[in-house]
């Protein structure tokens, strides 16, 4: 199987889509990538818009309601603040409010994530926010392989979706195996990136790759760990996640979120109403997030407050305690 | 230009049912009937009447919390529109959106809406779908005076020029923002000559002359449809009851003069007037048409109050689409 | 001691801190009961605006960076999505970026909260999203009392201080004793609104009422609960609420949220991820929140949507089976 | 208008002083001393300049993505800056901005900012207070042509209009929002023509052309000191480098004819030369005042370099104010 990066990974997935249904076209607050498609699909079928994420966001919410199928990506997601009430007033309750009359299939994707010394405006991750807001399905794919299937589903969904591509993974070089042809990963489905039997590590986005590597190195001193990640944040595939703390009896959540409401917040809550799994649970839940700061700029200082491989290390030793 | 007669006589029977079916709205509301809230748009019937005969049934229209008007004037039907007020499972939105969020895709009503400049870029949207299924379809967008001091006034009308689209722009200038005159809250006389800000016509219009408006709105859907892109209209019309019914209805805070002026503008009977002296209208006519409508508005609400109120749990249904 | 309503003692906070400090000013979407701090103080410190909430939040940022503290009441919450990148990334953010070299002395208050039929868009709890925002304190007293004193704290804050109002306690006629003087509450100290030993009840702003009918309803069946309103979300008194808990070994959080990310998923997660809390934990946390929808219009709808006194007897019942 | 040679002088020293801060940073990004992004001022030093030197160190500014010039052209240390950019302790906000995020209250520089079009109501703010305080202060508000298609550039300068606040609106406009051409993205050839919208005066003058930046701004400014309310000022320049520096320092993606106008038009060339033909300006003077700023600058990289990294747990400060 052919490897590629994960921004190739979602390129396929758009090329091919937009082959299969005309109805699928771009807008977009600037054309990076998106570039590459306009040979094949020409301009009209990817719009660069003015800096106005108010009015193309909420474009993309009319052109979806009159029959087309937008993918809206305003590039961080940061800048679309300035059209967040298209989001929260619009997008996510323009179907239900209406009472279901219309479909509206959008996509909408941004980047998020720290990492890149991008200071507190372009370095955050709001997904809780959007897990919080009934009417929009939430996805963070970790991987080029999960980015293509989810990205094929999202556009093929007839809801508003929101996809955030985390910015170190959205421009990492770093290729593995994604299948060329057309395939699907079904929304609200999570997957076990790796087996183990000791401790559940539920890492959402970039935060996968520092669960796996600490779940390496603690192999090799004998602690089986077994990481899951749920891709999707809403719905949220809940029994998987439960069935492994279950299995493992103890659990540490991965967010790069600040810690309060994270999305680690929802997911420990999640697992411990549920009677079976807390009768399980042989420790307290554990959360590692970013603390509640805007992320500062210096590496040293921004490093600090994004959790890396030795917090969760730190993290799995404590509920094993 | 001619008219067809029936074409100006059904104009005046919309007119009338838009005055008749919020009428007869707000004293259900005070009757505890309606629950939530109603913006009555009794007052400025020319508008949506003199605009939306210009559309076809597949152009697309968005609306604002004053939405009843545009709702009936694109076609929609005042039964699911009454139901939809009840709360009542028959209403357009099950009973899931209310007076604020009542639409009819079926007619190309894309919805009212609760936040105020919010229809602009939707209806952008509505008019690039149009733009890009090449059916020469246009967008007329519905807003208000105070709307136009919002930021999605500015982002809207800018994209809409930059892409060249087929819409509308319609401020309804009625001199208010709840309690806020716009000679306040506006820095300019007329929002119409905003439109220089984007490189499209602006004109100011007489929205309680639903002729003049339907005249204006004639030109402006033309260029539209030629592909010659947006144009902002402005019709200066006036709001003759409070900004929204409240419980008690206590009295309107505008001063005297702002309530006083309200019912000294009547599209409806400057239309009867017209009409008649051109012939079309007669006091046997005018009586029956009123009579019509008033029966048609009693059925809605019987139609309302029959029907089923929703179980609870229906809340859970409508979140995402199959 | 005098008994006012929660509007009525608002207004005295704003009244007594205006004479106080002439740097203190509004600037309102809509006057409502602020024009009774007209004649008084005259329009140019309670300013109107046009429809235009993102430059009027803005303008406070502004204004308090030159040496103001301006209330900026743009009316209900939902209305102010339209100003939320004003509010993520430079009101939350501002005093964080620039090294802390100037204080924002910011109140924004707004109402939030369903019960009125006025559909998704008007009957929102959004106050989760603004708990993982880092770099804003947020406050939804339940009580009269509370407000004034909490409002008072929050205007003499020299940091942007986020008050949701409930929409139905802002509207009610009811009135309970507030001193006629000038008291202040801590920000960050919970408050027991109710002595209990079976199960402790953790209510936010409107809920508290539904958590105190449920008590007292219970209570004549013999069981003693324990009703702990945070006052303040951010920064959450987290001592007070596991204490509660640690007394009585069993909770029930009560949050007019959606449910995923609520703010009583945030208050789950902090009460189990505390060792001894945890330990003390006879049944797993309980969360009685709304469901993730947008909250509907008709009226049967919306009751279902909204908790009341009737589904917290309910979730007591269960954590005490 | 004679201005003093003393004052000319500092002008063009401040021009320079901006042109080697910014020459100077892109050198220690590329050599992976500076982490983050940098956007130069370089080719715009014209415009910050000319409008600074008619404000009170009391007036307040706001500023962009691109903010070294404005924060030069303010006052503030070069030393401290230059720290910032190093993530340093010593910097301006300790390391926890960066280029984006520079400020000196001590100044009146409110802020850069990594938000589009942001700045404009924080701005309104500033001048809102300069109003209350009454002593004649004003604002100014620095933003780009592509800001000025957010909706915060209609809905702040129509509060001001509204306010007849003592602010003026400076638009900067290169042609480009990235790679974006004004051309595309603005629906008007000018943003001044936008003044029209808010019943302010718009100007449009040429941004290269130093003494033209003062006289416009010198005018706009006196206006809001008279308590006659905003301006926007539209002053044509020209971005010599890509939008943002980036690791491997790729080909600025504009096309040729882009890229190359800009040194074709160097505001301090000609500045220099306008200086000589007045007899202010020789070439020993020129050598020195580059080389005073070169050494200043040189100074700075030195001052960030020697100075302490902050401390990991240094991020946990400064959320909240005591
Ligand atoms: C973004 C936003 N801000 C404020 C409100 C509250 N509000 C509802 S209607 C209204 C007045 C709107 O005035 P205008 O646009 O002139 O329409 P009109 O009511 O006159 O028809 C206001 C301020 C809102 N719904 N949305
Ligand atoms: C709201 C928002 N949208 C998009 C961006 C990404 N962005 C950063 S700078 C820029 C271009 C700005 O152009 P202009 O205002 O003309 O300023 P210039 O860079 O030319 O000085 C864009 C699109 C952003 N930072 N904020
Ligand atoms: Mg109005
Ligand atoms: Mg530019």
């Amino acid at each position: 199987m052919p490897e590629i990066t994960y921004s190739q990974a979602v390129m396929q997935a758009f090329t091919q889509e937009m082959r299969r249904d005309e109805k699928v076209f771009h807008i977009c607050g600037g054309l990076g990538p998106l570039a590459g498609l306009i040979p094949e699909f020409g301009e009209s079928r990817v719009r660069v818009c003015p800096i106005s994420e108010d009015a193309y966001v909420g474009a993309s919410i009319g052109a979806a309601g009159s029959g087309f199928r937008p993918i809206v990506s305003p590039g961080m997601m940061t800048f679309a603040f300035t059209a967040m009430d298209q989001i929260v007033n619009q997008m996510a309750k323009i179907h239900y409010m209406f009472g279901g009359q219309s479909a509206f299939p959008i996509v909408f994707r941004a980047s998020t994530g720290g990492g890149r010394s991008a200071a507190a405006q372009h370095s955050q991750s709001p997904h809780p926010m959007f897990m919080n807001l009934a009417g929009l399905k939430l996805i963070m794919p970790s991987t080029p392989y999960d980015a293509k299937g989810l990205m094929i589903s999202a556009i093929r969904d007839n809801n508003p979706v929101v996809i955030f591509e985390d910015q170190i993974l959205a421009a990492s070089q770093e290729t593995s195996e994604v299948p060329e042809g057309d395939y699907t990963i079904p929304i609200g489905v999570a997957d076990v990136k790796r087996q183990g039997t000791d401790v559940t590590v539920v890492a959402i986005s970039k935060m996968v790759q520092q669960a796996l590597a600490a779940a390496d190195e603690l192999s090799s001193q004998g602690i089986s760990v077994e990481v899951v990640d749920p891709r999707t944040l809403v719905p949220m595939d809940k029994g998987a996640i439960r069935s492994s703390v279950q299995k493992t009896g103890r659990v540490v959540i991965v967010d790069e979120a600040c810690i309060t409401c994270s999305a680690a917040a929802e997911v420990s809550a999640m697992i411990t109403e549920d009677p079976t799994t807390f009768q399980a649970l042989k420790s307290p839940p554990r959360r590692v997030c970013a603390p509640d700061v805007p992320i500062p700029y210096s590496p040293i200082m921004e490093q600090f407050c994004i959790p890396d491989k030795n917090n969760v290390i730190q993290a799995i030793r404590e509920v094993l305690a | 230009m001619t008219m067809e007669p029936e074409m100006l006589l059904d104009m005046y029977r919309r007119m009338v049912t838009i005055r008749t079916f919020d009428r007869r709205a707000v004293e259900e509301f005070h009757a505890g009937n309606i629950p939530g809230v109603v913006h009555a748009y009794i007052g400025e019937e020319a508008v949506a009447v003199g605009v939306c005969t210009n559309l076809r049934v597949d152009d697309r229209i968005t609306s604002t919390h004053r939405g009843h008007g545009h709702t009936i004037a694109k076609g929609a039907d005042v039964k699911l529109m009454m139901a939809e007020l009840f709360g009542r499972t028959t209403g357009y939105c099950k009973g899931k959106g209310g007076s604020m969020h009542i639409a009819d895709f079926g007619v190309g009503m894309l919805g009212a809406n609760g936040i105020v400049g919010a229809g602009l870029p939707i209806a952008t949207g509505a008019a690039l779908a149009a733009q890009m299924d090449g059916n020469a379809g246009v967008a007329v967008c519905f807003f208000g005076d105070g709307a136009s001091n919002e930021g999605t006034f500015h982002s809207s009308l800018n994209l809409a020029s930059v892409w060249k689209l087929p819409i509308i722009f319609v401020c309804e200038n009625n001199g208010w923002a709840v309690s806020v005159p716009a000679s306040y809250g506006l820095s300019v006389d007329d929002v119409a000559v905003r439109g220089t800000s984007y490189n499209i016509p602006g004109v100011v219009v007489d929205g309680v002359e639903v002729l003049g408006v339907y005249e204006a709105t004639r030109e402006a859907v033309r260029r539209a449809r030629a592909g010659e892109g947006p144009t902002l209209l402005e019709f200066k019309t006036h709001r003759w009851r409070s900004h929204a019914e409240q419980r008690g209805n206590p009295e309107d805070p505008r001063p005297q003069e702002a309530r006083d002026s309200g019912p000294q503008h009547d599209p409806i009977a400057e239309f009867a007037r017209r009409l008649t002296e051109q012939g079309l209208m007669s006091p046997s006519l005018l009586q029956q048409i009123h009579q019509e409508v008033e029966d048609s508005v009693t059925e809605a609400i019987e139609f309302a109050q029959s029907s089923p109120f929703p179980k609870p749990e229906d809340a859970l249904a409508d979140v995402f689409a199959p």
